[in-house]
C-alpha cells in the first residue's frame, strides 16, 4: 500500500507546509483556517475510531465534542473570573492552562462515552444509530437551558488558555499545538489500529460471532473502542473552543455530529488518515463552495450524495485503492 | 472408559408449541468422533446453541470439561476450550488467512485489550496461528485476503481457528457443506487426523462422511435421540432406516 | 446596487461633505443569509447597503459573509475579516449568542463593532467596550416597554410566556422590571418549540387578563395561529420581533389587533423614515422591517462618522460615532454611557392595509429610554 | 390544577402524539420493508407543508392545498427513491445515513431558493376554525379535534391496509423474506417505490395539517424527524404498531412533562427557578423515557427480539 503511505505523507506536509508559508506571506487567516481543519480532523479521527475500525455509526458525537468544549469553558470560565468552580466538598478551582484542560476534557468525553455507550450498545445497526442521536439531543437541549455557564449564548474566553513557553494568541504558535496534538493521536491511533486490540476490535465489526467463538466478548471491545472514541473527540472539542475562544450548544447540536461523520467518510471510513484528509478536504469545500453562491449547502449536498453513491471509500479509495490495508 | 468431555444431560428446549429438543442426552468422549445426524427441521441447530452456547435450555444440563457450563456465555465456553465452526462461515473476510488464524490464538490466549504493539510482531501468537494453518494444510495461503479464498479453503479456515484455541472438543456444524468430492475428501483427512487431539462432535449431512469418519452415531429425529452407537449398529437399526434413511434413499 | 431614486436624509449631508477624506473605511458584515433565520440578515445586510449607496460614497467597502446562524462559523469569518481583509469595522450580526462570541475578541483587537441588532445584556453591562456600538437597542428594551405597557394598560393579571434560554429569560425579567404587579403564570418553553396547545391550555385556566410572550422566530408564528384558534381571546402584547412586516404575512389574520413594542415602525413621523420607507421600497419591492431600519441607521452612523473623523484616528472616530450625529428613522436619537441607545419605544397594533398586514403606532411606551445596566458598565 | 386542565393537556399530547404517528409510520414503513434509515424523512414532511402553503395562496382553497401536500410529497419520494434512494438499499446504514444527510442540506436550500427565506403562510379554512365544547365543558379547538380524527383514522386505514390488502399483504412478505417476494413474482422495485411514495405521502400531509397551526418555513422537518426516531425506538423499528403507541406515548409525556413538571418543582422551589428547572427537564422528559424503555427492551416495545 504504497500509495496510501504516500498520500498520508502529502498530506501532512499540506498541512504543515500551507500555515508555514501563510505567516511568512502575512496570511494569518489561512492558518487559523488551516487550524481549523487540524482540529476537525482530530474529531474525525475519534469518530473514526467507532465508526471505522468498530463499526459503530454514531450519529452523536456531537455530544463528546460538545463536552471538551464545555470542559474548556468552564474551566477557563472559573479561571478568568476568579471564581472557585466547586467549594464544597473539596475546592475545584478553573485554570487557564491547556494541558490541564485537554486532560479534564479527555476524561470527560472518555466518561460520558462509557455511560452512553454502555446503554446504547445493548442494541445495534439503526437503534444504535438513532440512540445515539437523541442522546446527543438530550446533550443539547440540556446546555441550551442550564443558564448557569450561558445556555445558548454560550461562553466567551476572552484570552486564549496557555501553553508553557508558547504564546497561544499567535495564530503560527497555536497552530503547532493543535499540528503536534494531531501528530500525536494519529501515532496513537495507528498504533493501535495494528495492535491486538486493533485486530479483535475489527474481527467484531466484520463478524461478532467469530469473537465469541474465538471467547471474546464483542461488547466490551465496542464500549472500549466508543470510550477511547469519546476521549479522543473529547480532546478534539476543548481545542475547538479554544480556537474559537468560544463554546455554546451549537457544538452538541445534531449537525455537528452529521459534519464530523461528513469528514470521515470523505476522507475514507477506517483508514488512520481517513478523517485527516476528510476534514481538510471539506473545509476546502467550505470555503471556496461558500464564496460561489448562497446556496452553497446544495452543492455540498450534491457532492457528498455523489461521493456516497459513486466514489466509496472517500478520497482514499479513490487513490489509494478500495481494500483497506491491515499489517 | 474415561470420563466424557462434553456430557449432555436431559436438555429440552421448546419454541411455542414446538419440541425443538426433547429430554436429549449426548455425550463425547477423548478421541472419538460422534456424529449427530437428522433429518432436516430435527433439531440439530437448536441442540449446538444450547451445547455451544447462545441459546439457554428450559431443562437440563451441559457438562464440559468437568463442570456446568449452561449458564455460561458462548465467550465463556469457548474460553474453557470448546471450539465451534460454523455451518455458514463466520470469518472476518477482510483479513489475510494468518490473521483470521491470529485472532483463534489471541482470543485464546487472552492480552487482547493491549494497544500498542504490533501484533503481527507477536511471535508467539503468529507461530500458533501458522502451526494451524499447517495442520489444515492453508500454510501457503497465509498471506491470502480470506474473500479471495475458496468455499473449500475457507472451510479449512474455520477449523485452523478452532485448532488454535487448543481446544478440549470441537463442535463441528456441517464442515462438509457446499464442497465437492475432492474438497470433502480433503477435509475427511484433516478431521481423521484430528480426533487425537481432541474428540469431535459431527453435526454432517453427507453421509459418506459420517460413515467414514464417526465412531459413534447418534440419530436426531424431531427432536429426540431416536438411537446411538456405532456405525454398524445405526446401519441396522430398523427405526432409524425407517425414519430417516429410508428417506434419503 | 444601482439607486432608482435619490433623496434626503444623511445621504445629502454625506454629498455636501465632499471626498475630502483619503482614507475610507472597509467593512465586515457577518450576518445570517443562509438557512432558518436568513430572512432577518438580509434585510439588515440590504438597510445598511441601501445607506451606504445613498451616501454616494466610494470609499466605503462592505465585505459580506453568511454566518450560517452558527456561532463558530461566525468567529472564523470574524477572524478571516481581521486578519485576511483587514477590516476597520465588523457588524451585522443578528442573534445574541453569535454576537457574545464574536465581538468580545473583535474589539479586544481594537476593532469597531456596531451592532445592527444583537444586544446581550452581558455586553450593556459589566462587559461593556469603548469601541461596541449598539446601533439597535439593548436586548431588554422591547420588554420593558411591553412590561410598561401592560401596567399603563391597566392589566391585572398578565400570563407571560418566553422560551428556556438566555434571551428568554432576559425578556421576562426586562417585563418584569416595568410591570409589578400579579402574574397569571409565568411560563418557559422549549427553544424551538412548535406546539403550544399545552401552554394555551395553562392561559386559559390560569384566570389571566392579558399575555405576554416572547417567541421569535416561527416559534411566535406557531403561537399565535394556534392561540388565535384557541378560543382564548384574551389582549395580547410582546415585543416587535414576531410582528415584524417579514414574518408577519405568515401569521396573517391571527395576530391582527396585537399591541407590540418595537423603537421603529414605518409610520414614525419623520423625513428620514418617510424617505427611508419609500427608497426600500422602491429598491427591493417589499416594505422595510425593523432590521432593516436597524441596518440602514447603523450604515448612516458610520457614514455620520466618517465626515467628522479619519478611521485611523480611532479616538477620533469612537468620539464621532458616540456624538451619533445623523439623522435616524426613528427621529431622536442618542447614545448612553454605555454605547447603547437612548430612545422612545413605541406601541404598535397589528393592522391591514389593503392585502398586507402591517403595524401603525398607537401610543408611546417608554420615552427616552436607556438601559438597566448603564451603571455596571465602567469604561 | 383541575383534573379538567389535565383532560385538556391529555388531548393535546394525543393530538401530537396522532400527528408523529404519521410521520413516524413512513419512516418504520420503509425500514421495515427496505431497510433503509431515510434522514430525509423530515424534509418530505416540509415539502408537503409548502406545497400545501403553495397552492393555498394560488387557490385559496384548503382541502386543495391538502391534496397538494399529498401529492407533492409522493412526487419528491418517487424522484428521489427512483435516483438516490434506490441505490442505497444493499448499502449499509452509514451509506444511507450519509446520503440522505446529503439529501437534507439539497431540500433544505432548494426549498429556500424557490420559496425564499421567510416562513409562508398557511391557515386552516374556516369551517375548522374556532372552539368545540366537548363533554365535562372542555372547550376545545375544532381543528386539533379534527386532526386527532384524522389521524386516528389514517391510522385504522394504514393498519387495515397492512392486514387486509394485496398490496399490505406484499408488504408484510417484504418485511419478511425480500427474496420470497421476488420468487412470488412480485416487481419488488414497483413494491419500493410504492412504499416509499406511501411513507413520503403520509410525511407530507401531516406537514400540512400541522402547518396550518405552525409555522411553514425552512428546517421545519429536523426536529420532528429526530421525534419521529425516537418514537420508532421506543415502538420498536419496523413495527406500525409500535410506531403508534410510541408516538402516543412520546406525545403525552412531552406534553404533560411541560405542563406538569414546573408545577412539580414549584411544590419546593420559589416559582421563576421551578419553571426553569422544570421546563428544561421537561425538554429532555422524552429522551429519558426512551433511555428507559430501552434499558428494559433493547429492540423497544414491539420490536423483534
Amino acid at each position: 500500500m504504497k500509495r496510501e503511505t504516500l498520500l498520508n505523507a502529502a498530506i501532512l506536509l499540506l498541512l504543515l507546509a500551507l500555515p508555514l508559508w501563510a505567516s511568512v506571506a502575512d496570511e494569518p487567516f489561512l492558518i487559523t483556517l488551516t487550524t481549523r481543519a487540524v482540529i476537525l480532523a482530530i474529531a474525525g479521527i475519534g469518530l473514526n475510531f467507532a465508526l471505522g475500525f468498530g463499526g459503530l455509526v454514531s450519529l452523536g458525537h456531537a455530544a463528546f465534542f460538545g463536552l471538551g468544549g464545555y470542559a474548556m469553558g468552564i474551566l477557563a470560565f472559573h479561571a478568568q473570573n476568579y471564581t472557585p468552580m466547586m467549594e464544597w466538598p473539596l475546592l475545584i478551582e478553573g485554570t487557564k492552562s491547556m494541558p490541564v484542560i485537554w486532560l479534564v476534557a479527555i476524561v470527560t468525553g472518555a466518561l460520558a462515552a462509557l455511560v452512553i455507550g454502555a446503554l446504547s450498545l445493548r442494541t445495534a445497526g439503526v437503534y444504535f444509530i438513532m440512540i445515539t442521536l437523541a442522546f446527543g439531543q438530550m446533550f443539547y437541549y440540556f446546555a441550551i437551558s442550564w443558564p448557569a455557564y450561558g445556555g445558548e449564548d454560550g461562553l466567551s474566553i476572552y484570552v486564549r488558555n496557555s501553553f508553557p513557553g508558547l504564546n497561544t494568541m499567535d495564530p503560527i504558535q497555536f497552530f503547532a499545538v493543535c499540528y503536534a496534538v494531531l501528530l500525536i493521536v494519529l501515532f496513537g491511533t495507528w498504533r493501535a489500529a495494528r495492535s491486538p486490540f486493533g485486530l479483535m476490535l475489527g474481527a467484531a465489526r466484520q463478524n461478532p460471532d467469530r469473537v465469541q467463538a474465538v471467547g471474546q466478548v464483542p461488547y466490551r471491545l465496542y464500549l472500549t473502542a466508543f470510550t477511547i472514541s469519546g476521549a479522543i473527540t473529547g480532546l478534539a472539542g476543548a481545542l475547538f473552543a479554544d480556537l474559537n475562544r468560544f463554546v455554546s450548544p451549537s457544538m452538541l447540536s445534531w449537525q455537528t455530529s452529521g459534519e464530523i461523520m461528513v469528514f470521515v467518510i470523505l476522507g475514507g471510513v477506517g483508514r488512520v488518515f481517513g478523517p485527516v484528509a476528510g476534514a481538510a478536504l471539506f473545509i476546502l469545500l467550505e470555503h471556496t463552495l461558500g464564496g460561489l453562491s448562497e446556496f452553497w449547502h446544495i452543492y455540498l449536498g450534491a457532492i457528498l450524495l455523489g461521493v456516497v453513491l459513486f466514489a466509496k471509500g472517500g478520497l482514499y479509495g479513490l487513490i489509494a485503492g478500495r481494500e483497506v490495508a491491515h499489517d | 472408559m474415561t470420563d466424557p468431555v462434553l456430557d449432555v444431560r436431559g436438555i429440552s428446549k421448546s419454541f411455542g408449541g414446538l419440541k425443538a429438543s426433547d429430554a436429549i442426552d449426548l455425550d463425547l468422549r477423548p478421541g472419538e468422533i460422534h456424529a449427530l445426524i437428522g433429518p432436516n427441521g430435527a433439531g440439530k441447530s437448536t441442540l449446538i446453541a444450547q451445547i455451544a452456547g447462545g441459546l439457554a435450555p428450559d431443562s437440563g444440563a451441559v457438562h464440559f470439561a468437568g463442570r456446568d457450563v449452561t449458564a455460561l456465555s458462548t465467550a465463556a465456553r469457548a474460553r474453557l476450550g470448546l471450539a465451534r465452526t460454523f455451518q455458514i462461515s463466520m470469518l472476518a473476510m477482510e483479513y489475510t488467512v494468518l490473521q483470521n488464524a491470529m485472532l483463534g490464538a489471541l482470543g485464546h490466549r487472552g492480552g487482547v485489550f493491549r494497544f500498542v504493539r504490533s501484533v503481527m510482531r507477536d511471535h508467539d501468537l503468529v507461530a500458533r496461528a501458522e502451526a494451524a494453518l499447517e495442520q489444515v494444510g492453508l500454510q501457503d495461503f497465509r498471506a491470502f485476503r480470506t474473500a479471495e479464498l475458496s468455499h473449500g479453503q475457507r472451510r479449512q479456515l474455520e477449523v485452523a481457528v478452532a485448532l488454535t484455541l487448543d481446544p478440549k472438543a470441537f463442535v463441528m456444524d456441517e464442515p462438509m457443506a457446499g464442497l465437492g468430492a475432492e474438497g470433502s475428501q480433503q477435509l475427511v483427512g484433516v478431521l481423521d487426523r484430528l480426533r487425537q487431539q481432541a474428540p469431535i462432535l459431527l453435526v454432517e449431512h453427507d453421509m459418506d462422511a459420517v460413515f467414514a469418519l464417526a465412531d459413534r452415531i447418534s440419530v436426531l429425529v424431531y427432536g429426540r435421540i431416536i438411537a446411538s452407537g456405532t456405525v454398524e449398529d445405526i446401519r441396522n437399526d430398523p427405526e432409524v432406516r425407517r425414519a430417516y434413511l429410508g428417506e434419503e434413499a | 446596487m444601482k439607486l432608482k431614486s435619490f433623496i434626503l436624509g444623511a445621504s445629502l449631508a454625506a454629498l455636501a461633505a465632499g471626498s475630502g477624506w483619503a482614507e475610507g473605511v472597509k467593512v465586515g458584515m457577518i450576518t445570517t443569509l443562509s438557512g432558518g433565520g436568513a430572512g432577518l440578515g438580509i434585510d439588515a445586510r440590504d438597510g445598511f447597503m441601501l445607506a451606504v449607496g445613498q451616501s454616494g460614497r466610494d470609499d466605503i467597502e462592505v465585505v459580506i459573509e453568511d454566518d450560517q446562524r452558527k456561532p463558530d462559523v461566525a468567529v472564523q469569518l470574524a477572524d478571516k475579516m481581521i486578519q485576511s481583509d483587514k477590516v476597520d469595522v465588523l457588524t451585522g450580526i443578528i442573534w445574541s449568542n453569535l454576537a457574545m462570541a464574536v465581538v468580545p475578541g473583535a474589539v479586544a483587537q481594537g476593532k469597531f463593532y456596531l451592532s445592527v441588532n444583537a444586544a446581550p445584556s452581558a455586553l450593556a453591562g459589566k462587559g461593556c467596550n469603548p469601541n461596541y456600538f449598539s446601533v439597535a437597542y439593548q436586548n431588554d428594551n422591547l420588554h420593558e416597554a411591553a412590561g410598561a405597557y401592560l401596567t399603563s394598560a391597566g392589566y391585572k393579571k398578565p400570563f407571560i410566556l418566553a422560551p428556556n434560554y438566555p434571551a428568554g429569560k432576559d425578556s421576562l425579567t426586562g417585563v418584569k422590571r416595568f410591570y409589578t404587579g400579579e402574574l397569571a403564570g409565568e411560563v418557559y418553553t422549549k427553544l424551538g418549540q412548535t406546539d403550544y396547545a399545552a401552554e394555551i391550555a395553562q392561559i386559559r385556566a390560569s384566570g389571566a387578563d392579558s399575555v405576554f410572550f416572547f417567541l421569535p422566530g416561527g416559534m411566535g408564528i406557531s403561537f399565535m395561529k394556534q392561540y388565535a384558534d384557541s378560543g382564548v381571546d384574551l389582549p395580547v402584547v410582546g415585543p416587535a420581533f414576531s410582528f415584524d412586516q417579514g414574518i408577519l404575512q405568515a401569521v396573517g389574520e391571527a395576530a391582527m389587533g396585537v399591541k407590540n413594542t418595537s423603537q421603529w415602525s414605518k409610520d414614525i413621523d419623520n423625513a428620514a423614515n418617510k424617505a427611508f420607507v419609500e427608497s426600500f421600497l422602491a429598491e427591493y419591492g417589499r416594505l422595510p422591517s425593523l432590521y432593516a431600519a436597524q441596518g440602514f441607521d447603523t450604515a448612516n452612523l458610520m457614514i455620520s462618522a466618517m465626515e467628522k473623523a479619519d478611521i485611523s484616528d480611532a479616538d477620533a472616530f469612537r468620539a464621532a460615532l458616540k456624538a451619533a450625529d445623523f439623522a435616524s428613522v426613528r427621529g431622536d436619537f442618542t447614545f448612553a454611557s454605555n454605547n447603547h441607545p437612548i430612545q422612545d419605544i413605541y406601541v404598535r397594533e397589528v393592522i391591514k392595509e389593503g392585502d398586507v398586514y402591517t403595524n401603525k403606532i398607537v401610543g408611546v411606551a417608554l420615552e427616552d429610554r436607556s438601559n438597566a445596566y448603564v451603571d455596571e458598565c465602567k469604561m | 390544577m383541575s383534573s379538567l386542565l389535565l383532560i385538556e393537556q391529555a388531548l393535546n399530547g394525543l393530538q401530537f402524539g396522532v400527528m408523529l404517528f404519521l410521520i413516524a409510520a413512513g419512516l418504520t414503513l420503509i425500514f421495515g420493508v427496505m431497510g433503509l434509515i431515510n434522514l430525509a424523512h423530515g424534509s418530505l414532511y416540509m415539502v408537503g407543508a409548502f406545497a400545501a402553503a403553495g397552492v393555498s395562496a394560488l387557490t385559496g382553497s384548503f382541502l386543495l392545498a391538502l391534496v397538494a401536500s399529498l401529492a407533492a410529497a409522493a412526487m419528491a419520494g418517487v424522484v428521489i427513491e427512483m435516483t438516490v434512494i434506490r441505490r442505497l438499499y444493499d448499502r449499509d446504514h452509514l451509506d444511507q445515513v450519509l446520503a440522505t444527510f446529503a439529501l437534507i442540506l439539497i431540500f433544505s436550500e432548494g426549498t429556500r431558493y424557490l420559496f425564499g427565506s421567510f416562513p409562508l403562510f398557511l391557515d386552516k379554512p374556516e369551517w375548522l376554525s374556532g372552539t368545540v365544547t366537548l363533554p365535562l365543558g372542555i372547550e376545545y379547538s375544532l381543528y386539533r379535534l379534527t386532526l386527532i380524527g384524522v389521524g386516528l383514522a389514517l391510522a385504522a386505514g394504514l393498519f387495515w391496509m397492512i392486514a387486509r390488502t394485496r398490496v399490505g399483504i406484499r408488504i408484510r412478505a417484504g418485511e419478511n423474506d425480500r427474496e420470497m417476494i421476488g420468487a412470488l413474482g412480485v416487481n419488488i422495485s414497483r413494491l419500493y417505490t410504492l412504499v416509499f411514495a406511501l411513507g413520503a405521502a403520509l410525511a407530507g400531509f401531516a406537514g400540512a395539517l400541522v402547518g396550518a397551526i405552525q409555522s411553514v418555513q425552512i428546517g421545519m422537518g429536523e426536529p420532528v424527524l429526530i421525534l419521529a426516531f425516537v418514537v420508532i425506538v421506543i415502538g420498536g423499528i419496523g413495527s406500525i404498531k409500535g410506531a403508534f403507541i410510541g408516538a402516543i406515548l412520546v406525545g403525552l409525556t412531552d406534553t404533560l412533562g411541560r405542563f406538569l413538571l414546573p408545577q412539580l418543582f414549584a411544590l419546593f422551589m420559589n416559582p421563576s427557578e421551578a419553571t426553569s428547572v422544570g421546563s428544561s427537564l421537561a425538554s429532555m422528559s422524552i429522551y429519558l423515557l426512551m433511555a428507559g424503555v430501552l434499558l428494559f427492551r433493547p429492540k423497544g416495545l414491539f420490536g423483534e427480539a
